[in-house]
């Protein structure tokens, strides 16, 4: 029965993708409100990578909501599994061997460092603070997984959340107060495709690598700390 | 033909979605559910960057040596799906705390036995 | 001059803030959103006057729209913004002493930001960001749900999400869709390609949109998660689900069949979802003899089916209507959750057959309930009467015959809506047994961080009830904003 | 080209539907991994290298871990 209820369902949908997507065709130039941002993203904000340019500059909007969903996840998760006391008495757990946590101490380091790489750069290479995040929080997965009953320090990693957070909002009302509105681009673009461009993108993007990198970090965390 | 070829990422984001519709409505166990709800997201994110796609042309990154006339595809479906996969992971991991919780307090996954309220 | 987008940035700043004030100390911590929705307020109310005259529209990114994603400041938007301010206002405060349970600090980030999705929601002038703020409501929502990590709440937030979920990714497909036929993602560029496209598709996408906020605003059929959901939840998130969160899809409903795509043909229909939606709900909670907080659930869905139900009806009456009968059950429903709140805790639990004669030991905190519930029902000389009769007028307006008998299914609900209340009033005054009263030693009935909030709202109620007037211009134009789409367009794009 | 990427998205549905079916939930998560594995690959010939980057290391990445970890705490096999 509720499989029948599903299929008919699922039918529906599919139909009524056939019909609207048949009307918009794939692979073809419908490029509208776009144009503008390929034409003249460059100059407008001295991101190279125009991708980096929507998501820092003309939907920077969006991304102070996305770092800000995953800040919900990661303090939701806190409070759904916080538990009272602190569960140190368990048993401790296997280690992983010896080759594991020697690679594991080569890599820290050096996945850290990509991480780094990937979200300084975002405004000139694929990539960006997100990915570069992800990256970040993969190598404390690594850690988590060699050492069992490592922990994370709680409090300085929810000190470069917060911080992280507000450096984000208080960028932005720095452009109201320069006159140029929330979140405007308000320092010297400098020369694209250099290191030191694009005004406040790499600042921001390395506020949210910090940021997404302690939320995934501490997301991960609490799935592995609470029994 | 031809028509087929040409929406190949249509159909698979499509069947994406319908696959993880399928799952939401009809399985009974919670991971399954979730999963189903992860390939929701996977699906629109195909479909979105499908859209922006325009052929014959490049990555909108003008690195050094590309002129600034290079045609490039839409950039803005890709920093859509940027901001859903971020807002996919969190939804996704907060779902899978729930459930776990939903298990200390249940012991099964099944919601067919969950039923302290209805379903 | 303030700009709106303040109105945004500080309670976002507050909540970023929050866990790091709650290192140093908790007890500054709670603090917290009780402020930054207090200095919303005064920002909204000292911008009223100027957005009245003129609609402000602020870029974000320092770009003119539709390049940017901008704010649409108007006079429905910020109406509604500064009644989110309030109520969030008036909850967090209640919520001060009454969340116990640990840990605190996150509690009141995630209500802060609940709060803060549901501003950017009714003041974006974006496709793609109100989906952004809507995430950020749903989110915070279904973690505060789970927040007491008991058996029941986990399980309704879990349901919950499910549920949104599915509706979210709805909204995206819908907004693929938009963006594959128009090419743009402003609300107002939208609305001026609108003629442009075959009404099909228009149909689908609106239908993909309507299913995705309708999970939200819990249409009938997609409307199972809500009682659970707000039945499991601690009291001020209850109030602020009911107050708020819901009425946010509602919103977002209103923004995209009236502004975005002008579906006067899909009118009648929604209005028939509507008063379905009333009768299902209404019936549900007459039938629920239970528990008092589902009871109440259920007759939240009921006053949503009527507020869409008004919706439909797409005269200027009929969105005023719609309008103020929202603002009145905001109020109300966040009243009557409060209030339950210290009911039960003082009964011991949410059985109504536990709540009787509770009349006599906490009167201020029962009459408070009563005003609403009678405001609820539609009794004068409370808040709701005026706008149940502003909706009756406007269906009578039409002199359409499918109207006229939706507004019969719709005085018939209002008639179970008045049995069921009247039942529970009855019980709490006059049943119950009168000697446990003296037995009881006497302690105050609420801490005055509760109380001040229930009696606002109880005078708003009164007030509102005896000068409606106060309100009507601002609802007025409100409506005008949704009806008249073509000065939305004119406004925002500067055409 | 267009061989290949009706195969990578043949691959893709195939995986899905592997996931709706498994009764061992890892291997249903493993899967699932696939799917979004394919889908960064399908990405990146759509011209996203940002989005491929991001979907490789959050969904095919972190979302996996965590999913694994959820399932290690409950049941590993549907009933």
């Amino acid at each position: 029965m509720r499989k029948a209820i599903a299929f008919l369902l699922v039918a529906t949908v599919g139909a009524a993708f056939y019909v609207v997507l048949g009307h918009i065709p794939f692979g073809e130039d419908k490029i509208d409100v776009a144009n503008h941002y390929i034409q003249n993203g460059v100059r407008e904000t001295g991101a190279v990578n125009i991708v980096t340019s929507v998501v820092v500059t003309y939907r920077g909007f969006d991304t102070l909501g996305e770092v800000t969903i995953l800040f919900i996840a990661a303090v939701g998760i806190g409070a759904v599994l916080f538990t009272e006391k602190k569960a140190r008495d368990e048993e401790p757990k296997q280690k992983a061997s010896l080759i594991v946590q020697t690679g594991t101490n080569l890599l820290f380091p050096f996945i850290l460092l990509t991480g780094v790489y990937v979200f300084i750069h975002g405004h000139l290479t694929p990539g960006g603070g997100f990915q570069g995040g992800a990256v970040i929080a993969s190598g404390y997965l690594l850690l988590y997984l060699t050492w069992p009953d490592w922990r994370i320090n709680r409090r300085r990693f929810n000190a470069v959340e917060s911080l992280s957070g507000l450096a984000f909002v208080v960028l932005g009302v720095l452009g109201i107060t320069y006159g140029m509105g929330f979140l405007a681009n308000f320092l010297p673009l400098g020369t694209p495709n250099t290191l030191f461009s694009a005004g406040i993108i790499p600042i921001i993007y390395i506020a949210i690598g910090l940021k997404v990198g302690s939320e995934l970090a501490g997301i991960v965390g609490n799935l592995m700390e609470r029994e | 033909m031809q028509e087929m070829a040409n929406s190949f990422y249509y159909i698979g984001a499509g069947g994406l979605i319908l696959i993880g519709l399928y799952m939401v409505l009809a399985k009974t166990n919670l991971i399954k559910i979730i999963l189903g709800l992860s390939f929701l997201d996977t699906g629109t994110h195909v479909l979105l960057v499908a859209i922006g796609y325009v052929r014959g042309r490049t990555a909108p990154i003008f690195s050094e040596g590309m002129s600034e006339t290079t045609a490039v595809v839409d950039p803005v479906p890709q920093a859509l799906v940027l901001t859903a996969i971020v807002i996919g992971v969190g939804v996704l991991s907060l779902a899978l705390a729930l459930s776990i919780q939903v298990y200390r307090h249940y012991g099964t996954l099944d919601v067919r036995n969950i039923r302290g309220l209805k379903w | 001059m303030v700009n709106p987008s303040l109105l945004i940035a500080i309670p976002l700043a507050g909540a970023f803030a929050i866990p790091l004030v709650g290192l140093g100390s908790k007890r500054i911590a709670k603090w917290i959103p009780p402020l930054a929705l207090a200095v919303n307020l005064v920002m909204g109310l000292t911008l009223f006057p100027k957005v009245i005259e003129q609609a402000i529209i602020i870029s974000i990114g320092g770009f003119p729209p539709p390049f940017c994603i901008n704010l649409m400041v108007g006079p429905l938007g910020l109406s509604l913004g500064i009644l989110i301010s309030l109520i969030g206002l008036l909850i967090s405060l209640y919520a001060i002493d009454y969340i116990k349970t640990e840990p605190t600090e996150k509690y009141h980030a995630l209500f802060l930001l609940l709060v803060t999705g549901a501003l950017g929601i009714v003041l974006t002038g974006d496709i793609f960001n109100l989906f952004v703020f809507f995430e950020i409501l749903c989110i915070a929502s279904f973690a505060l749900t789970a927040y007491q990590r008991d058996r029941m709440g986990s399980e309704a937030a879990l349901k919950y999400l499910i549920q949104a979920t599915v509706g979210s990714t709805f909204i995206l497909i819908a907004i693929a869709f938009v963006y594959g036929l128009f090419g743009t993602l402003n609300m107002a560029d939208i609305a001026s390609k609108i003629p442009s496209a075959e009404p099909i598709h228009l149909f689908l996408t609106l239908a993909f949109f309507v299913v995705g906020f309708g999970v939200e605003a819990a249409i009938f059929p997609l409307n199972s998660w809500l009682p659970d959901a707000h039945s499991s939840a601690p009291a001020p998130v209850s109030a602020i689900l009911s107050a708020i969160a819901i009425k946010t899809g509602v919103y977002a409903i209103a923004r995209i069949t009236y502004t975005l795509m002008n579906a006067q043909g899909v009118m009648l229909l929604i209005s028939v979802g509507g008063a379905i939606t009333l009768l299902v709900g209404e019936i549900a909670a007459y039938s629920q003899k239970e528990d008092i907080k589902r009871m109440l659930a259920y007759s939240s869905i009921g006053q949503i089916g009527l507020i869409v139900f008004a919706l439909g009806i797409s005269t200027s009456l009929g969105l005023f209507g719609a309008l103020f009968q929202l603002l009145n059950h905001a109020l109300a429903k966040c009243l009557l959750f409060l209030a339950a709140g210290y009911m039960i805790s003082r009964a011991g639990s949410k059985k109504l057959a536990d709540l009787e004669g509770l009349g006599k030991q906490m009167p201020l905190i029962v009459i408070a309930f009563t005003v609403a519930a009678f405001s609820l029902v539609g009794l004068p000389p409370f808040a709701g009467f005026m706008s149940k009769l502003s909706i009756v007028c406007a269906a009578l307006e039409t002199k359409e015959t499918s109207y006229l008998a939706l507004i019969v299914v719709a005085l018939i609900a209002t008639v179970i809506e008045a049995g069921y209340f009247f039942r529970l009033v009855q019980r709490l005054y006059f049943k119950g047994d009168p000697t446990t009263e003296s037995s009881r030693p006497r302690v105050p009935e609420a801490p005055a961080g509760a109380m001040i909030p229930i009696l606002v709202l109880a005078g708003l109620i009164i007030v509102l009830g005896i000068y409606p007037q106060l309100l009507t211009g601002a609802l007025d134009l409100a409506a005008q904003e949704l009806l008249h789409r073509s000065q939305y367009i004119e406004v925002v794009l500067g055409v | 080209m267009s061989v290949i990427e009706g195969i990578l998205i043949l691959l893709m549905l195939v995986a899905a539907v592997a996931t709706s079916i498994f009764k061992d939930l890892i291997s249903a998560v493993i899967t699932c991994a696939a799917v979004s594995l394919l889908a960064s690959l399908l990405f990146y010939l759509l011209d996203a290298p940002d989005v491929a980057m991001a979907e490789a290391a959050i969904g095919a990445g972190l979302t996996t871990a965590i999913f694994v970890l959820a399932v290690r705490k409950t049941k590993r096999y549907e009933e």
